[in-house]
């Protein structure tokens, strides 16, 4: 199917208030507009303030745009309908710990999703939900588990969990890696790249560092002070960008974390 | 740890200083701790107690001054007196020269003079006087004493001789112009204030030609009265007069104690009696003519039924009354008139607790199960109830018995005489203390209809036979065939029960070892104008 | 600064406005006439309840009516009270000055003492003293004061008779009330025993300064030592420490500057708490100020008084906290762009 | 703290939520000060077993009587008698439901009002401005005990006013930190998870973000709850709260000022027992706050 997600004119911008009566607008975003097919993967990245961050949010529906639409296979996604876009598209948070309830186990946070969006039993549903964490390799005992006795990959690890729950078409995520060790994040990154192939999700994800970049990205999207600069494929733009800072930006090395 | 290094400085401060300093201020000044604040400073306009002992016999002078140990009347400022036409007509010749009080807003001209009294007498006695409807208007004694119809006109003779023409011959006249309400008030003042256009002022920075003159007044804080130098008996003693406004009995007993006050009114003498002090504090008593009573507002149901008043006069224990509250200091009432009286006799009717006989009158009464009441109490102690809100405790733990619930009700003491004149209350814990020897003055003021509309009859009962036999009794002149009369209008009274008397106590007053001379006269107020402060007593 | 001074204006004239909205609304939710409740003056059918009734336009609308109540407390016209006869204004002021000398005097004391104890708990953190003054202030902070300031009569002026038992001094000496506060009025006055009547006025005062800086003292001491803790933690402290200043020389230079900000600001918000100990000890000390002239009002069914008492007390409280906002914003300019930022 | 060795070997392992009660449970003085606060509930509830004689029970031939311990005391009245002979002890302990019960119910009330309201501003949009935080700041910093007394002025000095009166003054505190609470609280990540995963908002305040706050809730309670012993008592001390003959710990205490000199003892039972209450309520509350702020570190 194509134009499978296509986000057409996407603009957003933050108010400053500079006295009784004068603002400033400060646009985040800056009319943007691109089509994702689907099983694609697409990296968005971009200097700090770029506007990375905010694109993800947008799409993932924490933020609303003040212009522009987002069409998921033909269908305009509408804001505040949290109910029907989360069984398309879901988000992976960049903080494991502070997405996660406190006051919850992990397991009754990731039986909520179904608990709202499906006609299950408990029992599937507890079924489900342990079959899921074996998938994202975590164990059947991490159910009953409060999210402050877990390790961060261990989080990272939930946080896909309760991303792939619903089986969406769309994945999206925000720095998601960034906090991770080298080591654990390899795993992690294979770990999407399984899941990815599995469930053939399309995967949207804002980040850092070049190497996931190019490790990960089918095609790459570059944000300069909310503006798209150029988005082609990770082979074009590596081997031949168009902008300086698209260079720069995927050439820095380990410098970036 | 910061406390002892605090207090070491503090009382370091507290320690040293001018002593000497405080003592000269202290020598010729004194402090009396009295019970709340005086609704008026002119005694005219208001019969209660606390009034009367700020203002009377300080401010003020009257016109004959009545002697209770030799029991005669006696110059005051009326050198001399005599009757025309039967007695219905007093002459009187006035003192010369008696000044009036030099203040920074009066400066008097001329001594007292004949138009000064006339002034004074017409005020409340012309209701189209100028001055009559200043400040309210009401002159509660005049008007439940009769002396507003008794006395037909006053006239001025000459500039030192005046005349009082009466409706009747009347033998109580002079006894009602010695009381402390029948003061002489300054017509030259009264003048000026008129043209100033402030004549509320002449009740509230008063002049008069008493032994000391007004200085200031912060209302629930101190009066402060200056020695009147030009007085015409000779300046007091005493130069700072301070009444120092302590409504808290408890706290007027502890100032005592440290030396913050000299004189107190009302003391808990039982308390006092209990402990010895550093600083000696004396007591002393008089007999005085009062009674303490719980009037029903025999206007509200269902208090104007005789049978549930007689049913609550037996449903509260009064000999435990008089033990706890007075601690027996103070005399069981069998009538409205005390012991001491010389009408005085035991009444027939009498009412022993028993709240079983309370009960079956009530049931007879229609109110089986009882109701629910006020009990309205005096917030400050008075001579004849020295803590009416206790007494209303012990009345309601009474009242609880036969299924009478009662709550208490307490205003600041001027609020509580206004509402109380006003009727709104259900019951109230009051008393009376006569102004003169005669029973008539128990009777009249308290009960009769022309008190019920001036204000004073707290029971608010107007029963034409009653007003009948105190009538006739009052113009018998058969001592005993009065002292008769008396006795059926008690027994009458009593079982009617508009109130119930309590209890008639001693008056106290308790001072400083080194304070001489403060007077408490029997029929009220309290004079310091022979006040003096020893230098050296002898402990 | 300019503008969040006037950002805070606003705010503060916006609770002014509010307040007076409701000590307006409670003249007719009190028992009683409301204009007897507004302006003392009784009696329907006398001439001066009529005067006034036009002068507050009574039988005109709601908001004419507020209008000119408004009018008349600008003017200074707060009606005159029910038991004296005397206008609130005037006594007002009086027991204004007598209020504010004991609530200054009180905060006085608790600075003075609640500072270095504070600062010491905090610089001997676990150790017996901190846990010493830490049992004592929480104890003290729970101790009703009314029943703190019996037992004090009690001790200090009973038993051992080092303060007089009530009052601001003794009666004898006659001060003319100028301000209501007594030392200043002792100063201001033209007696001849000014030296005399100064002792007894501190002799009458410190008792009750004491009693009504207690709890606020406490509670001083318990965030001075929290800002101290969490200043030493700060990394400018580490690094002066670092540096190799002296423990006194960072104490006084960088740790309690940094760490006198947020208590500024929180001692702001208890100003209530030093109000209410007010409205008791006057009660207790017969104390002339602003609490039991209120207290008494209500005793009174005195509705104007009442009133007077209420608006004056609530307004201190939001000068006090206005004051101490501009202040807190003058000495730290840092808050003012957090605060511009939201 | 979290790491309690035997966390495998548990069925269940602790909730955040429970290992803030063990840290509690570690301390002493809490657990003397919980102790204490479940006695003094205890021996309300059971006054009329435990008081010797009815609270308005008069001796006429014991009045003013000084404690057991005295040499003119009694054993049958073991903390002395008041002015009118009746027993300290049983008005004490019957005065508990005055001086601890009612405030305990008007706080509940209050709270249960405070936070609905408080959480329906924090949850919705508009209302959150900046200024109405610094307003609702400002608006609190008038005391309560002066809102409380305007409003006993109002309705008359008995015990539905009180109650009445001290409801109000407490509702805007609970309002302002639920409020607050909830306003940090709905812009946390977790909260942000859910509402992506489809919750419904009811879900979301009661299940996600309510547990949340549970401990500034408790936190704020047993602050309003020592504000509202302390004001009932406060104004029965000024005479214009519960009304006599009811033995409230405030009105005894101002009784006892009447006797301070001669018998110094009636002040001493009821002041202790409202000074305990507050103090293991003030404990209770700092211990809590302190135990949270340590988990949070």
């Amino acid at each position: 199917m194509n134009n499978h997600l296509h986000i057409h004119n996407l603009t957003k911008y933050y108010v400053k208030q500079l006295g009784w009566l004068k603002q400033q607008r400060i646009c985040a975003l800056d009319a943007i507009s691109f089509t994702v097919k689907q099983g694609e993967t697409i990296a968005v990245i971009g200097e700090t303030g770029s506007g990375k961050s905010t694109l993800i949010k947008l799409i993932a529906g924490i933020e609303t745009p003040h212009a522009g639409t987002i069409t998921l296979n033909g269908l305009q996604l509408k804001p505040y309908d949290y109910a029907s876009r989360c069984c398309h598209i879901r988000m992976i948070f960049q903080d494991g710990l502070a997405s996660l309830d406190p006051q919850r186990t992990i397991g009754q946070q990731l039986l909520e999703p179904l608990w709202f969006n499906t006609r299950w039993t408990v029992t599937e549903q507890r079924e489900y939900v342990l079959n899921t964490l074996q998938k994202v390799g975590l164990l059947p005992e991490h159910f009953d588990f409060y999210p402050h006795m877990l390790a961060s990959g261990q989080l990272a690890r939930v946080s896909i969990a309760r991303a792939i729950l619903l089986n969406p078409q769309v994945i999206v995520a925000d720095e998601a890696l960034g906090a991770l060790d080298p080591s654990i994040r390899a795993q992690i990154i294979n770990l999407l790249i399984d899941l990815k192939e599995e469930m053939g999700v399309t995967l949207v994800f804002a980040s850092h560092s070049p190497e996931i970049v190019r490790h990960l990205a089918d095609k790459i999207l570059v944000l300069h002070h909310g503006k798209m600069i150029e988005f082609d494929t990770t082979t074009t733009l590596i081997t031949n960008p168009q902008q300086s800072l698209t260079r720069s930006l995927l050439h820095t090395g380990n410098l970036t974390i | 740890m910061k406390t002892p290094l605090l207090l070491a400085a503090l009382s370091l401060l507290a320690g040293c200083g001018p002593l000497e300093l405080h003592q000269d201020i202290n020598r010729d000044g004194l402090v009396f701790c009295s019970e709340g604040n005086p609704e008026s400073f002119n005694p005219q306009l208001d019969t209660s107690g606390t009034t009367v002992d700020a203002t009377s016999a300080q401010l003020y002078d009257r016109l004959i001054e009545y002697d209770a140990e030799q029991q005669t009347f006696v110059p005051s400022l009326a050198h001399k007196w005599e009757t025309f036409d039967g007695g219905r007509r007093y002459r009187f010749h006035l003192r010369p020269n008696v000044q009036f009080h030099q203040t920074d807003w009066f400066t008097p001209t001329r001594p007292l003079q004949a138009s000064d009294v006339v002034f004074s007498f017409t005020r409340w006695l012309d209701p189209h006087h100028d001055y009559h409807k200043v400040n309210g208007g009401q002159y509660p004694f005049f008007r439940a004493s009769g002396l507003m119809r008794l006395i037909e006109r006053v006239e001025s003779v000459n500039s030192t001789t005046v005349d009082f023409v009466l409706t009747r011959v009347d033998s109580s006249f002079l006894a009602n112009l010695a009381t402390d309400f029948a003061v002489i008030l300054s017509a030259e003042y009264a003048q000026q204030l008129t043209q100033q256009g402030t004549p509320e002022l002449l009740d509230r920075h008063p002049i008069g030609t008493g032994p000391f003159q007004f200085i200031e007044f912060r209302k629930d804080l101190l009066i402060r009265y200056g020695a009147n130098a030009n007085y015409w008996q000779g300046a007091p003693a005493i130069k700072h007069l301070v009444y120092s406004i302590t409504p808290n009995a408890n706290k007027r007993m502890l100032k005592l104690i440290t030396g913050e006050c000299d004189v107190i009114a009302y003391p808990l003498v039982t308390q006092l009696e209990q402990r010895d002090y550093k600083p000696p504090v004396k007591v002393t008593q008089t007999s005085s003519p009062n009674i303490a009573f719980w009037a029903f507002n025999t206007e509200r149901p269902p208090f104007d039924q005789a049978l549930v008043r007689q049913a609550l006069a037996h449903a509260i224990n009064r000999p435990a009354i008089v033990q706890t509250i007075y601690n027996g200091q103070a005399q069981l009432a069998t009538g409205m008139l005390p012991s001491t009286s010389w009408a005085y006799q035991p009444s027939a009717t009498d009412y022993p607790y028993d709240p079983k006989r309370a009960r079956e009158l009530l049931r007879q009464a229609g109110y089986p199960n009882g109701f629910a009441m006020t009990i309205w109490a005096a917030p400050i102690q008075r001579v004849y109830n020295p803590n009416a809100l206790r007494m209303a405790e012990l009345i309601q733990a009474d009242l609880a018995q036969i299924g009478v619930t009662a709550s208490i009700v307490s205003y600041e003491w001027n609020t509580f005489r206004q509402r109380l004149a006003r009727g709104e209350h259900d019951t109230a814990l009051v008393g009376w203390v006569a102004d003169n020897a005669d029973p008539d003055n128990f009777l009249r003021p308290t009960l009769s209809c022309s008190a019920a509309r001036s204000g004073t009859n707290r029971a608010l009962w107007c029963d034409a036979d009653f007003d009948q036999q105190l009538l006739s009794a009052i113009q018998s002149t058969d001592p005993q065939d009065r002292q008769r009369r008396y006795q059926a209008i008690e027994t009458y009274v009593m079982q009617q029960v508009p109130l119930v008397p309590i209890a008639s106590s001693l008056r106290f007053q308790a001072h400083q070892h080194n304070i001489f001379g403060v007077e408490l006269p029997p029929y009220g107020g309290i004079r310091f104008v022979n006040a003096r402060r020893a230098e050296h007593v002898p402990l | 600064m300019f503008r969040y001074s006037l950002s805070r204006i606003l705010l503060f004239s916006i609770t002014l406005w509010l307040l007076s909205i409701f000590t307006f609304a409670l003249n007719y939710w009190y028992p009683g006439d409301p204009l007897t409740n507004m302006s003392g003056v009784v009696g329907e059918m006398t001439t001066a309840y009529q005067q006034e009734s036009i002068n507050r336009a009574m039988d005109s609308t709601i908001f004419r009516q507020y209008g000119q109540y408004i009018a008349h407390l600008v003017e200074g016209n707060w009606g005159i009270s029910l038991s004296t006869q005397e206008p609130v204004f005037t006594a007002m002021r009086h027991h204004l000055g007598a209020s504010l000398e004991l609530i200054i005097l009180g905060s006085a004391v608790a600075i003075v003492l609640g500072l270095p104890l504070g600062t010491y708990a905090a610089l001997r953190q676990r150790q017996w003293q901190d846990k010493l003054i830490m049992t004592l202030s929480l104890s003290t902070y729970s101790i009703p004061v009314f029943w703190f300031a019996q037992l004090a009569i009690l001790l200090f002026a009973i038993q051992l008779g080092w303060s007089p038992i009530a009052g601001q001094i003794h009666p004898l000496y006659a001060i003319e009330t100028q301000t209501g506060s007594i030392l200043l009025d002792i100063i201001l006055s033209d007696v001849e025993y000014r030296g005399a009547a100064f002792i007894n006025a501190l002799q009458h005062l410190w008792l009750p300064t004491l009693v009504v800086a207690l709890i606020p003292l406490t509670m001083l001491i318990r965030m001075i030592r929290s800002a101290v803790l969490d200043t030493l933690q700060l990394n400018h402290i580490k690094a002066a420490r670092v540096r190799g200043l002296s423990d006194t020389t960072i104490l006084f230079k960088h740790v309690l500057p940094t760490a006198i900000q947020p208590v500024l600001r929180e001692a702001g918000l208890q100003f209530s708490v030093l109000v209410t100990n007010i409205i008791i000890v006057e009660v207790v000390f017969n104390w002339p100020g602003l609490g039991g002239w209120l207290v008494k009002s209500i005793f009174e069914r005195d509705y104007p008084v009442l009133q007077g008492g209420l608006l004056c007390l609530a307004m201190l409280i939001l000068v006090a906290n206005f004051t101490i906002d501009l202040l807190h914003a003058w000495r730290y300019p840092q808050t003012r762009d957090v605060i511009d930022a939201d | 703290m979290q790491t309690k060795s035997n966390i495998f070997y548990q069925f269940r392992a602790p909730s955040p939520r429970q290992l803030i009660w063990r840290q509690f449970n570690d301390n002493p003085i809490v657990v003397t000060a919980y102790y204490v606060l479940a006695i003094i509930m205890l021996a309300m509830l059971f006054a009329p077993i435990l008081a010797p004689y009815s609270p308005e029970q008069q001796f006429n031939d014991a009045i003013s009587l000084p404690p057991a311990w005295h040499p003119e005391g009694e054993m049958r009245f073991v903390f002395g008698t008041d002015d009118l002979g009746r027993d300290i002890l049983s008005r004490v302990l019957y005065g508990a439901r005055y001086s601890l019960g009612y405030p305990l119910l008007a706080t509940i009330i209050a709270a249960v009002i405070g936070i609905t309201i408080g959480a329906w501003a924090g949850m919705s949009r508009g209302v959150q401005s900046s200024t109405l935080t610094h307003f609702l700041d400002v608006v609190l910093s008038i005391p309560s005990l002066l809102l409380a007394l305007v409003i006993v002025a109002i309705l008359g000095p008995t015990l539905h006013t009180v109650m009445i009166a001290i409801t109000l003054v407490l509702i805007p505190q609970f309002i302002h930190s639920v409020h607050n609470a909830f306003y940090t609280e709905r812009s946390k990540e977790y909260v942000i998870a859910s509402k992506l995963n489809g919750c419904s908002r009811n879900y979301l305040l009661r299940r996600v973000i309510f547990p949340n706050i549970t401990s500034v809730v408790v936190i704020q309670f047993t602050y309003a709850l020592s504000t509202a012993i302390l004001d009932i008592a406060a104004l029965g001390f000024l005479g214009l709260g519960v009304q006599a003959p009811a033995p409230e710990w405030g009105t005894m205490l101002a009784r006892s000022m009447e006797h301070m000199y001669l018998s110094p003892w009636s002040m001493l039972l009821p002041g202790v027992a409202l000074f305990m209450t507050v103090l293991t309520i003030n404990i209770l509350g700092d211990s809590l706050h302190r135990a949270i702020q340590q988990q949070d570190r």
